[in-house]
């Protein structure tokens, strides 16, 4: 497939993802980033350029007006910026920043947490109406793709027209939409300091059909489940270093402290227990912006582990959405006397 | 194992009660209204079962005295409940005997006005289990 | 193996005790002689607070068919509120791995207090028949281990 | 490498009669690290402890296990030992093979298997441990006593003589407790008010010590040595400087309707009030609930009469927060309530009485002015009754499964009074076992029966049913004779079971200091630290750990407040070193840890740090040694594991649960 991409020019590539309402998101973005560079008040851009595949924009950062000319914003830039803010936060000067209305949840729990430097960022709020998965447009068949019209919603066309090396496809916007897409958590930003754009809520899934499909099952079944998703880790480490709430500066897993690290899984279980440490560690804390399920080269559906932390957090300790308040104590960081047993967990059966 | 201890075994199955806690009080015998009727007396039960002298106690006039009042039950401030013992030990004479019990609806026509109340009342109790 | 699987099986079980609280609870149940299972083995830790659950799941790792943490009764923590956070922390991570398949029945909490000898030797006795009725933890320990 | 020795404790036959301790020990050797292993008869002992420091000098030993029995019983003992042999005290590890072991294990191979792994599990924390030194913290001379019954008093009048300033917080209007409402107190039938009153003049006149009353604790922070306390002063409505205690306006209230708590209900009381007529202090308080004015906003006579004008009716609770050192909890008991005990007939009956209640209708300013009179009809009784373990040793939930200890002599008492005073009173005491040690308690016993001729009967009351006369008719048993006893009496006397004061409760949670099922607050070990609670800084004194009698109570108080002056003599207290540490350079600086402490013991600074040659500044979680008490809560907190607990490391406890899993 590579080679398709590779017969077209990085002009042919820009003019095909153009379209009229993208060229005012992101027009608007470039412009209002080369003021502001312009006047000082930021010393870079941290945004997205077009990657070597039309549907793979990269983060990037432009520290210069003409650098510009490569950022992109489009339906593919579903990355989450929030955790460059950690790294950028130490840098002399401003950094702008573009986020995604589920993106500041992340920047803001990251606050709380003393992580990024809130003086250090200047936050446009991008509009947003739903990325896109480009593994589920291949899974509907559409292969040898050269390139894609309509990657950034506007208004209600809900089309994607896809050029491909046979020919021209359509695919429905809703039906290629990331995961998190179907269970957004709204169309507000949480923190900004200026809008671009216009967003839409495009919830229109439970956000818990998932979990409760799998408590559903006997735990015989479960254990397949995870047994089967799980082995196919690679432990390549995409998912933890993706996570906005997985930042520390050196992972327990890469620490002498617990045996574990720099090592390959020597049983099937360690991966299990990575990925529910890890889950664990950012329990409460997690935004659910579903990075890690995105990111994930096996495809393995990880978001699943820290739902259903949340969904316990919701039903036990009541309703709670990480980097919704700059409230510093969480969920595993408060109590109250009347909690819920552990024993609940066999009870419930 | 002894026939004694077998049965002493037995009562202690069917009642659910644990002789040994017993701290000879004698609240049962204070508060049975048919002490007086009895060769053996309430408290002195416990020591039968523990003692496991079974045949004396299932020979007694006790086990038939016994109107299954429950005030020692009630009252019993360690859990040992005389006339649980007491009506476990019945038991252990009637299933010998066969098991000839009643059906509460085979007693409405074997009713005799002359039946005392409190005897019926017991045998409410003591069967509907 | 097959004459290992013959004999009876007896489960390894890690309880983690509260020093204050649970350990000072199975001294009582040693020094009243309440007798629980020898595949009982207690670490002492400080506090409730104190259980990582990476020492958990390192325990069903390293071959362990069941763990239970003991501390001060909720309200009665000797630094006032470890248990607390102990009892959120565990409350998810139990779930979790009854999420992925694991036996619940394998993962317990229970409060027990420095005067409780009696409640610890019952839990004991109680928590070993569980693990004994669920048999070996064959979903988590390290499989490599299997045949050494 | 540590050169670890490992030392296996006989303990007699407790540990040796059911583990193999030559196999343990030679167990030991095969372990890494382990250069030396012995047994030995009593490691504890003095030849034991020279033991192990020889072989600590010998083989130049850098960690040593000893398996024997609790860390709780000779931790201290092992690391003191090792450490006059030149080994820091934290390189001691014990495998508790008696209580976690050979105490509960009957099967020597399985016991000894046991034990070896309990062995291995500590030589391989022993491998991980690193010498620690202990901080030092203040202590401030100051105490504090948790209620003004005659534990209280009594330990704070010993504790000031010694020299230190001591407060007392008593939650009613004043202090004296339960003895003040005693007529007479046994063996030796003094006068109760004879002898606690010029202890309440001593402590009240006492220049270092300040009393509280109607005031409760409501806050305590800190630890031993620094405790912070919040006192709440509730509004008594009288300023205690200007009130002269003429009683005027306790004459002159005419809301008179309230039961006296003091006379336990028998008699009424005004609004405005002293609970008896020796109280300290001697200023009344006003009872918002039942006083006119507070209900009505119509009335004001106290403040019209009072020449003082000591009347407040905007008085407001007041906060006192105070230092303190060290706190005695003295908060002693009450009598169990009845209700569940319908076949006393204790709720029907109003000559059905408890000992208390007796108490008040015996003494000269109580109810009935001293006069032994039924309180239903005032008639003086002819028959009285006494029932013994009235909710005491019961295994239902009705009543309380422990001896209440003092009810055998009081009543003894009370029967041997009422035969004295009135000899024509015929008095019989049903009871269970007769329980009398101590001295001359038995001799008093044996007065009541073969002096006083009281009629003991062994065997327990099943019914006490009140008659249209009037009169009430006990049914009991008497099991000498085997005999069923009805007998008419004209007053039934109950010895109810004492409890631990209900908000004993609320003090044990606010202190840390455990509790057990029956509220009883524990003590740090049964026999050899009874007056002390495993919070360290936290003493027990009278009822509340467990049923006493005065002169038992008395002691204990004393004993009680030796410990605290202990603790107060000194000028600084070591810390416990196994306290939390952040690595820098794993640090997230998030704030997490923070959160969950209970002490406030984490900060966070900014700091340069040079990870591999990066230099920068970073936010670092840093934590103050002397506040910081080792729960480790922050260390499951910290994601990277940048926050770890010195002697119980996250290396440490991972190398034990291997070692236990192997």
């Amino acid at each position: 497939m590579p080679e398709c991409v590779k017969t077209m020019s990085q002009a042919e590539r820009e003019i095909h993802l153009m379209t009229a309402q993208q060229q005012t998101t992101q027009t608007q973005v470039v412009n209002r980033a080369k003021e502001l560079l312009a006047d000082g008040t930021v010393a870079r851009v941290l945004g997205w350029k077009a990657g070597e595949l039309p549907y793979a924009p990269q983060p990037a950062y432009f520290e210069k007006e003409e650098d510009l000319e490569e950022f992109v914003y489009n339906g593919f830039c579903g990355a989450n910026l929030s955790k460059y803010m950690i790294e950028a936060s130490k840098l002399d000067g401003k950094t702008l920043v573009c986020l995604k209305p589920c993106d500041t949840y992340s920047f803001r729990q990251l606050m709380k947490e003393h992580r990024v430097d809130r003086e250090k960022a200047y936050i446009i709020g991008v509009g947003c109406k739903g990325k896109l998965d480009i593994e589920k447009i291949k899974a509907q068949g559409i292969k040898g793709i050269q390139s894609i019209q309509g990657a950034e919603r506007t208004d209600d066309a809900d089309t994607l027209t896809i050029q491909t090396l046979y020919g021209e496809r359509t695919c429905a916007y809703a039906d290629v939409m990331l995961e998190r897409c179907h269970v957004c958590k709204g169309k507000e930003h949480m923190i900004f300091d200026e809008l671009i754009g216009e967003s839409r809520d495009t919830k229109d899934r439970d956000r818990f059909a998932q979990v409760k499909e799998i408590e559903a099952m006997t735990p015989g079944e479960r254990f397949a489940f995870f047994q089967k998703e799980l082995s196919r880790c690679i432990r390549c480490n995409a998912c933890r270093n993706v996570c906005p709430a997985c930042s520390c500066r050196k992972c327990v897993f890469d620490s002498s402290q617990f045996d574990s690290a720099q090592k390959a899984n020597a049983d099937p279980f360690e991966e299990k227990m990575f990925h529910i440490i890890r889950a664990f560690h950012v329990a409460g804390r997690c935004t659910d912006c579903g990075e890690c399920s995105r990111v994930c080269p096996q495809g393995i559906p990880l978001h699943l582990f820290n739902r259903k932390f949340i969904k316990d957090i919701n039903e036990f300790y009541g309703e709670y959405q990480a980097g919704a308040d700059l409230e510093p104590r969480g969920p595993l960081t408060s109590y109250v006397f009347e909690d819920v047993e552990p024993g609940i967990v066999a009870e419930r059966g | 194992m002894t026939a004694q201890k077998k049965q002493a075994e037995q009562i202690k199955e069917i009642s659910g009660v644990n002789p040994l806690k017993c701290m000879k009080c004698g609240k049962c015998s204070a508060s049975c209204p048919s002490y007086n009727e009895m060769d053996i007396k309430p408290h002195q039960f416990v020591s039968y079962v523990i003692n496991e002298d079974i045949e004396a106690l299932v020979h007694s006039k006790s086990l038939w005295k016994c109107l299954s009042c429950f005030a020692c039950i009630e009252r019993c401030p360690r859990d040992v409940k005389p006339g649980k013992l007491i009506d476990a030990a019945r038991q252990l004479v009637v299933r010998k005997k066969g098991g000839d019990y009643l059906s509460p609806d085979e007693m409405a026509q074997l009713l005799d006005p002359e039946i005392p109340q409190q005897l019926l009342v017991s045998a409410f109790r003591r069967y509907r289990r | 193996m097959s004459i290992e699987a013959k004999e009876e099986f007896r489960p390894k079980i890690v309880a983690f005790c509260c020093n204050w609280c649970s350990y000072a609870g199975a001294d009582l149940a040693g020094s009243s002689r309440l007798s629980y299972p020898a595949d009982v083995k207690i670490i002492r830790v400080p506090c409730s607070c104190r259980v990582n659950p990476m020492f958990i799941l390192r325990a069903f790792e390293k071959g362990a068919d069941g763990v239970i943490i003991c501390g001060c009764h909720p309200g009665d923590c000797h630094y006032t509120t470890g248990n607390f956070y102990a009892r959120r922390r565990m409350t998810l991570l139990f779930s979790m791995l009854d999420f992925i398949g694991v036996e619940s029945g394998r993962t317990r909490v229970e409060w027990v207090s420095a005067a409780e000898g009696v409640k610890f030797s019952a839990t004991m006795n109680e928590f070993v028949e569980k693990i004994r009725s669920l048999g070996k933890n064959v979903r988590l320990e390290d499989l490599r281990c299997q045949n050494v | 490498m540590q050169r670890v020795g490992v030392f296996v404790c006989h303990c007699g036959s407790n540990i040796a009669a059911t583990v193999d301790v030559k196999k343990v020990a030679e167990m030991a050797l095969m372990e890494p690290g382990v250069v030396h292993a012995e047994d030995y008869q009593y490691m504890c002992s003095e030849a034991g402890q020279a033991r192990i420091q020889e072989a600590i000098r010998e083989k130049q030993l850098t960690g040593i296990v000893v398996c024997s029995c609790s860390p709780r019983m000779h931790e201290t003992t092992f690391r003191t030992a090792a450490q006059r042999a030149g080994l820091n005290p934290y390189m001691v590890e014990i495998a508790n093979i008696r209580e976690h072991c050979s105490w509960i294990h009957k099967d020597m191979e399985e016991a000894t298997k046991k034990a070896v792994l309990l062995m291995r599990a500590a030589v391989a924390k022993v491998n991980l441990n690193t010498p620690l030194r202990p901080g030092e913290s203040r202590v401030t001379k100051r105490a504090l006593v948790i209620g003004g019954g005659i534990a209280g008093i009594q330990t704070a009048l010993d504790i000031a003589d010694a020299g230190y300033e001591v407060d007392i917080v008593e939650k009613t209007p004043s202090i004296g407790g339960r003895m003040s409402q005693l007529d007479k107190t046994f063996p030796t039938l003094d006068c109760s008010a004879c002898i606690l009153t010029p202890k309440m003049v001593e402590a009240n006149a006492h220049e270092r010590i300040t009393i509280y009353t109607y005031s409760e604790v409501e806050k305590v922070t800190g630890f031993v040595g620094d405790f912070t306390v919040d006192i709440r002063k509730k509004a008594r409505s009288v300023d205690m400087n200007k009130c002269t205690g003429c009683g005027v306006c306790q004459e002159k209230c005419p809301s008179k309707k309230t039961p006296s708590e003091f006379n336990r209900g028998l008699s009424t009381r005004s609004a405005i009030y002293t609970p008896f007529a020796q109280a300290i202090p001697n200023v009344p308080v006003i009872d918002r609930e039942h006083c006119i004015k507070f209900q009505t906003g119509k009335c004001g006579v106290c403040a019209k009469v009072c020449q003082a004008g000591a009347i407040d009716y905007e008085q407001k609770d007041e906060i006192i927060t105070q230092k303190y050192g060290a706190i005695v909890v003295a908060t002693g008991f009450d009598m169990i309530r009845l209700d569940d005990y319908d076949e006393y007939a204790y709720s029907q009956s109003k000559d059905v009485v408890t000992s208390l209640e007796l108490e008040r209708i015996m003494n000269a300013a109580g109810p009935t002015k001293g006069h032994l009179e039924r309180l239903s009809d005032g008639k003086a009784p002819k028959e009285i009754v006494f029932i013994q373990c009235v909710g005491s040793r019961c295994a239902d939930n009705r009543g309380k499964s422990y001896c209440s200890k003092i009810c055998c002599m009081y009543t003894a008492k009370h029967a041997m009074l009422i035969r004295d005073k009135y000899p024509d009173v015929n008095v019989t005491v049903f009871y269970i076992d007769v329980r009398t040690p101590g001295k001359n308690f038995d001799e008093f016993y044996r007065r009541a029966v073969e002096e006083y001729g009281v009629n003991y009967i062994k065997g327990q009351v099943g019914k006490v049913i009140p008659q249209p006369d009037g009169r009430l008719l006990v049914q009991g048993v008497d099991l000498i004779d085997n005999r069923q006893i009805l007998k008419e009496a004209d007053m039934v006397v109950l010895a109810a079971a004492i409890e631990p004061d209900p908000d004993v409760r609320k003090i044990a949670t606010m202190l840390t200091a455990s509790i057990d099922t029956n509220n009883f607050l524990t003590e740090a070990h049964a026999k050899l630290r009874p007056v002390e609670s495993p919070t360290a800084g936290i003493f027990l004194s009278g009822v509340c750990q467990g049923p006493k009698d005065i002169p038992e109570t008395v002691s204990q108080a004393g004993a009680a407040a030796v410990k605290a002056i202990g603790l107060l003599a000194k000028d600084k207290l070591l810390t416990n070193p196994c306290t939390a540490h952040s690595d820098e350079l794993l640090c997230n600086g998030c704030s997490q840890c923070a959160n969950v402490c209970p002490y406030g013991a984490i900060s966070y600074e900014d700091r340069q740090v040079n990870d591999h040659g990066i230099r920068e500044v970073r936010r670092i979680a840093v934590v103050n040694d002397a506040l910081c008490q080792g729960c480790g809560a922050c260390t499951v907190t910290c994601p990277s594991g940048a926050m770890d607990l010195q002697g119980f490391s996250n290396r440490q406890i991972l190398a034990e649960v291997d070692a236990l899993c192997r």
